[in-house]
């Protein structure tokens, strides 16, 4: 009996052995979308969230009336900041290969969303960023070894041990704690930002998430309260094509960009290329601009891919052609910056080949300084009764105790002993 | 000293924080021009404006979202969940973040959000305006847990829950918000003005959280109760004329377990009330703690009496809800019992 | 000091005191949307749902693409419905209010919505109602003796007195089980939808619940996963303005009306006259179609008004114009169809009367039978012990336990005391 | 008969009923094309096809809400959730709906959904993925909560709990999926091979719902568990060179009181472990429950040995997991204390 199920059961273009095919993709050329004001009716926006905003067209040339004339220093500081997350991904997937982290995830690929997005807003804007968003850690000026110092949870770590590696936070640099939950910081980006609105402050706030964290409950409290209270708020989905095995049609992305989620609640949306370094700052700008007015919430789609795998616990070969990334239409961030600026007479392979250089320096001696603050396996060791600080501001009595016994118990035989 | 029920001292807390501190706001459901299905923030709005008392939208995730947002940046929300029997929408939002932001920032981020909820049966309200979740909240570590018994502890905890850097989810036991209930509906219903603990200050005091309450002192059993059905113990007592130790947990996480054990070594004897459903219930807690605290003086098993293991029945409320027969019946089992 | 605020807070256009307003509504002429093939893609369909669809003219007539033709004895039989649902909703408050039932929510104003899908589905389609659904459970054939005693919790209550008064339930009426709890029965419906097209059947689901419950995450989740599986399932909204106290602008509703909220996810959205009977018939059975026939899922918003209180422990009063209900400009489902049939000379106010008389009468009568079977204060009463069946289909046996319990102790004063 | 890990025998489970029922259906993030982030599913949608194995939006509470209602339709759904910290988002469907719908329709209506999620740290997972929130479901009346320790109960239980008509929240202890662990990590991992509860059945078998199993019997103690700790309760034992009675709970809801208590009674000392913080745990209601019935016959009291009060830090599992040290320590109280 055939099977008469009528269920629709959204599938990927390719899956391993297929050819890579992004057919499906949308895009328009560069320069080819309007600009509108910051101040335009929403109605008049909606079209933002069906094009594609892209600046760098295929000649590496920047065009149209989103071309944000960025000053050559400040894209090649961009370009130095994309590269650093880069070199730093690369060397943490490669020291958690050596089994001396415990986890790491990459932004390969996504790295202008970041960067882009940290320079687009001021210093007081606070960011609410998901686990890909190291970029803004790194842009708003958390230390390499700090960093570093998280992902082993030695003695430096800033989270004491009690994290999986990169759930940084960073209160001077105003970006929020990473949480393993996925979504959960949309509504706190809308709440923060209502609470600036109610101060009467100028500051904005802003979020991340990814194309499959759209489904979960959060991005529409996040949504419906933005939209209700006109939050000044700048909420973002990286649509990478990929939430781990489930491609973006699995949340939902077959049939509209997630751009338009809002546009039933009056939120307006840009789809953006998201591996255009200038697109995605342009947006931002406006965007943030909007907020800073009384504009209301903007939602941001970063259309870009997930070059490397979810998580070093991922192997992304089982669901999807081994080079799909190479096959991306919008091909990579770096490179694409890179190109442009040397089309421009600003920039030179010799100049990038010897930045990425200084830049392996840097984060190799900010792993040998790392280091010293202590390993997985070699001490020092961060003081284990820390674990019961900081659950409270006022601890109950309990927590005394169970840290007193804790000590009884474990430090018969010093830190290593595990049993 | 003023008389207040315990809508009017929960109404005078917030009134006292929010005219002593501008950063503290209020959300929830119809909680802005209405004031609130129960009254509890009547009057709030037009006294503090539309920014600082606000109506939400119908989501209870959204509005402890959007509550821990605002806390991180500066503010000290009260948000009202109308139900507890409708906190569950927010559960992940208190235990997955609340809970944890302190904690996993090592203090550099907290929100100092309060939860104020009513809570319990007895007012006909079937099985989605009954229940006493407050169990599954005690397990949760990061989050402080209360429930007062009487117009006076509520104004006092519930400033010192939004006062605190710690969220806290404070249950209000809807049952005796106009007046002490000894378990007995057949009874003419009884106004705060008849009870001491009726008897409110008008303006800033806190009831420390942490702290449980000696109501009644005795000598032949503790009973350890909290919420409503620490009235039905005092009648319980009274009616049965026996010498008993009640107490008022009032702070159930952290637990005052010095109070509690003192009592119990004390009388020997124990019984623990609560009107949650029995089965892995909060009283579950005080028992183990208690009869490892205890062991050498019990004379008698520690016993509870709660809430069956079913939902709270529309029409059987009375039969559900653990009252003046079941806490008489509880004593004395817990009487008899010789050693 | 100023309040220097900038949060947006909406406002209802008038509240106590102030002159009914409804000028923020967007009203269509009737006949004037136009009626698209089922077949129509979904980005041609947008236009449904900022239009309202309506049927029946201020003049009482039927005009339009979207004039259903339906018989007059069909549209007399809807008549009878609908009146029989407001009869019955008026005596139930009447109940309520003398102390015999304790609680009630009335449909007042709203009865076109049930009854015109009530007829507009089949009876193979599973519906997944709110509490103001109950002209769902009349029309598919409940009796009302049945309802009466759900509300007396009496020793008939298909409930066994374990529900609050209108959470009724009818298994073989495929109408589902009522939840105190908003929204939870829209994800439901979609589940069940996705069996239903799992297993090859051609029955639909249909779900309704209030402008103020779509800030729910569940409506968020029924729409996506509607979205993903094209699942046949049709999705109302029953925008009555308020929930509770709050107007439809605390849910989002001042920018873009519900109908627009699946859009972004590719769910075409119908806006329609809620109050015109032909009108929320022809949608349903369009939607129904085209949900058959693979189309996928249909977001409806019926425009209304809740014309009573919220429930029976609800005062209106102090929260919006005393007579808001009568400036409403949709006017009154019953009488608009009532003027209908007159004009096209099938009824009269006659009849009208008569059949006004002999419903009150039926539910006079079905009032006297089901006290029959007991009140909340007179016997015969329900067995308590039945409080502990039906927890479990398989009970642990600690139950068992707990109901020995309960009958040692409650029935020594047998069931009327309550101490 | 084969060898099986957990994952092997779960999947096995859930192919057997496949199977022998065209209604069983599958759903979850990556449970699909991917096979589960913990294989649990692989080859499931190769063999039954995408429509009864269903890849499905990350939204915990769509997933389940989705699940009933496939349930209500005439299915037998199994929804996984990636990791037990991510349950909550959908904890109001399963405390509010789930829960609650045979009993609020008086049997008209029910949907058997089985919940399967790995749960418990010791895998290096930080706090997000390793907690064991058991506790908070068993409070919950109408669903049952069932947490096996073995590759053989895995699949009779996981097979019983999808025939099953009453909602099942089903726990797998991820540490122990590839091998018994002691509750050692410098250790070298043991595969199940090496266990007797290794052997699995290809076919079809169930192990019934409501029973705990005597693990071993012994006359000193009765150490009273469930999950990984199982395997580090005999492990002390062992060490200690004690007669040791170690009970699984296996089912926390419905639960074996007569096989725990006939235990107790016997050996008058118990000791509860679990993995879950302490504070209102599962392991109250144990202790609060075997407290009462074998009063007369505990000669100490019942002591717990459980996860600190603290979320599960990452760098310090060691420290946190109540490992051989903790469970030794605790079985030395309970001897050493004399009635
Ligand atoms: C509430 C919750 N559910 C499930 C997970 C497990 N999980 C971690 S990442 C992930 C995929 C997220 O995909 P997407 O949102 O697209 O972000 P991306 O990884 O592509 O950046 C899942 C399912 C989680 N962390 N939290
Ligand atoms: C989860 C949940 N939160 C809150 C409530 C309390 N409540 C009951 S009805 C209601 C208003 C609902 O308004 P709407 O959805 O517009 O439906 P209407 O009553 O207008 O038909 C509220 C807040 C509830 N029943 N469930
Ligand atoms: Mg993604
Ligand atoms: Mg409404």
């Amino acid at each position: 009996m055939a099977n008469p199920s009528r269920l629709h059961i959204p599938r990927p273009t390719a899956r391993p052995g297929d050819e890579p095919d992004f057919s499906y993709l949308d895009l328009s050329p560069a320069g080819s979308i309007d600009r509108p004001s910051v101040g335009a009716r929403t109605r008049d926006l909606e079209f933002l969230s069906a094009g594609l905003v892209r600046v760098l067209d295929d000649d590496h040339e920047a065009k149209g009336p989103w071309n944000p004339d960025l000053d050559p220093e400040k894209l090649q500081i961009a370009l130095r900041w994309m590269m650093l997350n880069r070199v730093f991904d690369q060397r943490m997937w490669q020291i958690q290969r050596q089994g001396r982290i415990s986890f790491y995830m990459e932004a390969f690929g996504e790295e202008a969303v970041s960067i882009a997005q940290g320079m687009a807003l001021r210093s007081g804007d606070m960011c609410f960023p998901s686990y890909r968003n190291q970029g803004l850690y790194l842009y708003r000026g958390m230390n390499l070894v700090d960093m570093m110092c998280q992902c082993l949870s030695n003695t430096r770590d800033m989270c004491k041990g009690r994290q999986l590696p990169i759930m940084y936070h960073f209160k001077s640099g105003n970006v929020f704690s990473i949480s393993g939950n996925l979504a959960t910081q949309y509504p706190h980006a809308v709440g923060w930002a209502m609470a600036s609105a109610i101060k009467g402050e100028d500051h904005i706030a802003a979020s991340w998430l990814g194309d499959g964290s759209t489904a979960e409950a959060d991005f529409h409290h996040a949504l419906t309260f933005a939209a209700v209270y006109q939050a000044p708020v700048i909420l973002n989905v990286v649509n990478n094509q990929w939430a781990i095995s489930t491609f973006q049609g699995t949340a939902g992305g077959e049939r509209r960009p997630f751009a338009a989620r809002g546009l039933g609640l009056g939120i307006p949306g840009i789809r953006v290329d998201g591996n255009d370094l200038l697109a995605v700052y342009a947006v931002t700008v406006w965007a943030a601009d909007r907020a800073r007015r009384g504009g209301g919430p903007t939602l941001i789609e970063h259309v870009t891919y997930r070059a490397g795998a979810h998580s070093t616990s991922d192997d992304p070969s089982k669901y999807r052609p081994k080079d799909e990334h190479l096959a991306w239409p919008l091909g990579d961030p770096i490179d694409r910056l890179k190109e442009h600026l040397i089309k421009e007479g600003h920039w030179s392979e010799k100049k990038h080949a010897k930045l990425e250089e200084e830049l392996k320096a840097e984060v190799m001696a900010a792993w040998k300084e790392a280091q010293q603050y202590g390993t997985m396996t070699e001490g020092p060791w961060l003081d284990p009764s820390t674990m019961f600080d900081d659950v409270y501001a006022d601890p109950p009595q309990r927590l005394e105790s169970q840290r007193r016994r804790m000590l009884e118990i474990h430090q018969q035989n010093g830190n290593g002993d595990h049993s | 000293m003023a008389q207040m029920n315990m809508i009017e001292a929960i109404r005078s807390a917030m009134d006292v924080v929010m005219d002593k501190d501008p950063n503290v706001v209020v959300l929830g459901e119809d909680v802005g021009y209405f004031g609130g299905v129960f009254r509890c923030t009547d009057g709030l709005q037009r006294k503090y404006g539309e920014h600082r008392v606000i109506d939400a939208p119908i989501a209870e995730g959204g509005i402890i979202g959007a509550a821990i947002g605002m806390g991180l940046n500066g503010l000290r929300p009260v948000a009202e969940i109308q139900f507890a029997d409708y906190i569950y929408p927010g559960f992940d939002q208190i235990v997955s973040e609340l809970a944890k932001i302190r904690y996993r920032s090592c203090g550099e981020f907290f929100s100092p959000v309060t939860i104020r909820t009513p809570c319990g049966g007895g007012i006909r309200g079937g099985q989605t305006h009954s229940q006493s979740p407050e169990g599954i909240f005690t397990h949760v570590s990061g989050i402080k847990t209360v429930m007062p018994s009487n117009p006076y502890d509520a104004k006092g905890l519930l400033i010192a829950a939004i006062e605190s850097d710690d969220p806290v989810v404070f249950f209000e036991p809807k049952r005796i918000y106009n007046g002490p209930f000894d378990g007995d509906p057949e009874k003419p219903a009884v106004p705060w003005t008849s009870h001491p603990k009726g008897e409110v200050p008008e303006g800033y005091y806190t009831v420390p959280i942490g702290e449980a309450e000696v109501v009644q002192q005795g000598s032949e059993i503790s009973i350890v109760t909290y919420g409503t059905l620490v009235h039905v113990a005092t009648a319980a007592a009274e009616k049965m004329g026996i010498d008993a130790e009640v107490i008022d947990v009032r702070s159930l996480s952290p637990l005052d377990v010095t109070t509690l054990a003192d009592s119990v070594k004390k009388t020997g004897r124990c019984l623990i009330a609560h009107e949650a459903t029995r089965f892995g219930g909060y009283g579950a807690e005080l028992a183990a703690t208690l009869q490892k605290s205890c062991f050498y003086h019990l004379e008698a098993p520690i016993a509870r009496v709660a809430g069956w293991d079913t939902p709270y029945p529309h029409a059987f409320e009375w039969q559900y809800f653990p009252g003046l027969k079941r806490m008489v019946a509880g004593i004395e089992r817990v009487l008899e019992t010789t050693a």
